[in-house]
């Protein structure tokens, strides 16, 4: 049976009937929202189980069992086409989304109009898996639009307080702008190709890459730049994430950014353009972004004094490895030193999605028990919220890139790979990490440092927020423990999938 | 000066667009005959089955509801969305009610 | 992944770090805080002490650049990076879309000239 | 020759990215949001046209009258396309204008260079 028609289906019908539930009480909204996300995470891992046993793509359309149409080469139906990346993106857009929503039983409790939250939230999942198992153009932009208006609302969630309401306001004004760039871009492949299925446009530009091809490729680029938080457009995530609920911040650092951002810019420059245009220079344009962000990120988050921000501007520079890393496989596209380094981005995607969220959970257990998330303020926590700063150390750790946690074997790979690619960038990235152990070095003195007055009647939080935390925990452990039969049986074929251009299309067109 | 730049950036991006929009170059205009062949095969094929495989006269309303009916549900879902959102953010404020 | 002769490689890797090793006590001399050398004696000092006096336990040093001048070179030049950094963040809203445009236009820039 | 209409949708476009850099009122930059998707709209909708021998084409509607069908038809996918970005573009919309009405009861004001707290 196929069941990945219900990737959609399920969170859609649970973010239709939200509100629904909601009105037979809250313990009712409360089962219904974690049974929605558990059922999708089912599915999810459904999927990329037969996905990655298979290492075939899954194509589906939509109202009727061919795409293409009668008696003619081009398909004419939306349909949806998942390799193994997207299955993996699948598979972590609903883990984090189903821990994200346990913890926020509890870290929401206070706050009112719920049940659009929870409406809200679901709706931000779908997106996000609308998005990585779409294999047409427009249909991406309006998966996209789904996120992004999703996550506009809940950054501004918290209406009584004006960082969310400003936070809000900008990401909302110029993430439309975004949008607005990308849709343009969208339209001139669409002006010059007459298409907007992804496989059949691949097969269009290759025929004849031109001027206009080149032009919307740049809108695209601009406009997921954007999106993934790249300097030098970074600013709306420094100030959007800190401003959202901590759970929400799990999901827009660890999720939003690499779906909506990283994710898109792969598949287009992947799957549509591949080879048919000068792949060394869309390669280095990402390159020198990446080196950027991961320069500015890092040393931003060494002088903040808001924990948020801090992990916020962490997560700006962790883009730049992933930003560098895909780089580096664009450019060297067809080497070694290419597929290794894809593998260490794909990797990477995956490990910060969990350090991230992780860190925001912790962050957000903080501020629910404390009521401050100043630095300044939170000395000598590790007394008072042991598991709490436990939860800390191995995020930090991770993130940090010590050797027996996840994080050390995505950077490595990502070291060694541009190393060998060009040892400036090495050095590059090297310094990156650097400003990036001074910053949580600086958290960790402070968590664990001398008692301050306001730690004093602190306590852990309930079990509702312990459990995503310890469970997010138990897999940054476990990934560790095995990085690199991971990366052979999972990472490697991933990259397999997404470099076989000619692959994505005779799926679709059935080699013709 | 950033808003400088920028502007400079405006009127760049506005000349790549222009040279785009020049027939010679890139995207034309008011296609007819061999042209619209070669690059809108997809609206002609609509045309030319829209009424038979879908029924509708109406090739846009075969369109919207049949052959690209799943964005009209992600519309109907942004819908739901915006809807969502904008009575999240105009609640009343949490202060206010205690 | 590395072979045998590709220890040729990280001879190459040292004598890049070499340069920048050589160009990095350059630039510090230059930036360190207040340091510089004066006439033909060259002596070092730090601004705010004694002109004749040569720093502390570095004596056998005088003439050269010291470590002193790298380290305060970093610091100073880092502190000056992060003051950028900072000031450029300012949240005004014009200031983002100008970005937005501006990295659109650098990377169609790029993609219409060597795409 | 540029067809006018190309011109026209990018001129829009560039309207609106004006009023971004120059204006600060949010309501103006509301307002700008929805002029560059007319842009965009336009740029769309005028992809769809279709000439052949000088005949005006119709809309992609079958009335009946086998005399009609001779007639070309323009492209019905940018109509399509643009009926589901209209809606967005309205989604967009609506949720700033949640927006400025929560900004304005914060800050009293609807000048977007007084909401800059956040910085740094």
């Amino acid at each position: 049976m196929n069941v990945l028609p219900f990737l959609i289906i399920v969170p859609l019908m649970g973010a239709f009937s939200m509100p629904l539930s909601s009105l037979l009480g809250e313990k009712a909204r409360s089962a219904w929202a974690v049974l929605v996300s558990a059922l999708t995470l089912a599915v999810a891992s459904k999927v990329f189980y037969d996905v990655w046993s298979t290492k075939q793509l899954l194509v589906y359309t939509l109202g009727d069992t061919t795409p293409l149409g009668k008696g003619v080469g081009f398909p004419i139906r939306i349909l949806w086409e998942v390799d193994l990346f997207g299955a993996l993106l699948a598979l972590i857009v609903a883990f984090v989304a189903f821990m994200a929503i346990i913890y926020s039983l509890e870290y929401m409790k206070h706050d009112t109009g719920l049940e659009k939250y929870y409406t809200l939230i679901t709706v931000l999942e779908l997106g996000m898996l609308g998005i990585v198992i779409t294999g047409d153009l427009f249909n991406f932009y309006v998966f996209l639009e789904i996120m992004s208006i999703a996550s506009y609302a809940l950054v501004a969630f918290r209406n009584d307080t004006w960082e969310g309401i400003e936070a809000g306001i900008k990401y909302m004004f110029v993430g439309s702008l975004a949008s607005s760039f990308i849709l343009l871009g969208i339209a001139l492949l669409y002006g010059q190709y007459g298409t907007l299925t992804m496989s059949y446009l691949a097969v269009k530009i290759g025929q004849n890459p031109t001027f206009v091809g080149k032009a919307a490729l740049g809108f695209f680029i601009g406009g997921l730049l954007f999106k993934s938080g790249a300097v030098p457009v970074h600013m709306w995530l420094a100030d959007a994430h800190p401003a959202a609920p901590s759970s929400i911040s799990a999901m827009l650092s660890g999720l939003v950014i690499k779906v909506g951002g990283i994710y898109a810019l792969t598949r287009i420059a992947f799957s549509i353009y591949g080879t048919s245009i000068n792949i060394k220079t869309v390669g280095w344009i990402i390159i020198l972004f990446g080196c950027a962000t991961l320069i500015v990120g890092n040393a931003m988050a060494v002088i903040q004094t808001d924990m948020k921000r801090l992990f916020a501007f962490s997560s700006v520079g962790q883009i730049g490895y992933i930003l560098l890393g895909i780089g580096i496989g664009l450019a060297a596209y067809g080497t070694k030193v290419g597929d290794i380094a894809l593998a260490g981005a794909v990797y990477h995607i995956v490990n910060h999605a969990l350090m991230k969220a992780l860190l925001f959970l912790v962050a957000g257990a903080v501020l629910h028990q404390i009521g401050t998330k100043n630095l300044n303020e939170l000395s000598g926590l590790a007394k008072r919220m042991p598991f709490t700063s436990f939860a800390f150390l191995i995020g930090a750790a991770a993130i940090i890139g010590l050797p027996p946690l996840n994080g050390f074997a995505s950077k490595w790979l990502i070291y060694e790979s541009s190393a060998l690619f060009n040892p400036f960038l090495a050095a590059v990235a090297v310094i990156g990490t650097a400003f990036c152990t001074a910053a949580y070095i600086r958290v960790l003195f402070t968590f664990f440092g001398r008692p301050s007055e306001v730690v004093d009647n602190a306590e852990e939080p309930g079990k509702a927020m312990m459990l995503p935390m310890l469970v997010l925990i138990v897999a940054i452990i476990l990934m560790g423990l095995f990085p690199w039969q991971i990366n052979d049986k999972i990472m490697l074929p991933t990259v397999d999938m997404l470099k076989d251009q000619l692959h994505y299309v005779a799926a679709v067109i059935g080699g013709a | 000066m950033k808003r400088t730049l920028g502007a400079l950036s405006l009127l760049f991006i506005l000349g790549v667009l222009l040279i785009v929009a020049h027939p010679n170059y890139g995207l034309k205009f008011g296609l007819g005959g061999k042209d619209w062949q070669a690059y809108r095969y997809t609206d002609q094929y609509y045309i030319e089955h829209g009424v038979e495989e879908v029924g509708g006269t109406n090739i846009v309303t075969d369109i919207v509801f049949d052959y690209r009916g799943y964005d009209t549900i992600g519309e109907a879902t942004v819908l739901f969305t915006a809807i969502a959102g904008a009575v999240a953010l105009l609640r009343p404020w949490r202060r206010e009610e205690e | 992944m590395f072979g045998y002769w590709d220890a040729l490689y990280f001879i190459y890797v040292l004598v890049i770090g070499m340069l920048i090793a050589h160009m990095l006590s350059r630039w510090a001399e230059k930036v360190s805080m207040g340091t510089r050398r004066s006439g033909d004696g060259t002596k070092i000092f730090i601004s705010g002490e004694d002109e004749e006096k040569v720093i502390p336990q570095f004596e056998h040093f005088r003439g050269y650049v010291t470590g002193r001048h790298t380290m305060w070179g970093l610091i100073r030049g880092i502190h000056r990076m992060f003051l950028i950094f900072r000031r450029e963040h300012n949240g005004l809203l014009t200031d983002y879309v100008a970005y937005l445009l501006i990295t659109t236009a650098v990377v169609l820039g790029a993609l219409v000239i060597w795409g | 020759m540029i067809p006018f209409q190309f011109i026209t949708a990018f001129l829009l476009i560039f309207m609106g990215l004006y009023a971004f850099l120059y204006k600060r009122n949010l309501i103006k930059l509301i307002l700008a949001l929805d002029i560059i998707d007319s842009g965009i709209h336009l740029l769309l909708i005028s992809l769809g046209y279709r000439l052949e021998d000088g005949t005006l084409p119709t809309a992609p509607i079958y009335t009946g009258y086998e005399t009609l069908k001779g007639t070309p038809m323009v492209g019905p996918i940018p109509q399509a396309l643009v009926l589901t970005s209209i809606v967005i573009g309205v989604c967009i919309l609506a949720l700033a204008m949640a927006l400025t009405v929560n900004a304005y009861r914060h800050y009293g004001s609807l000048d977007i260079n007084k909401l800059r707290r956040l910085r740094g």
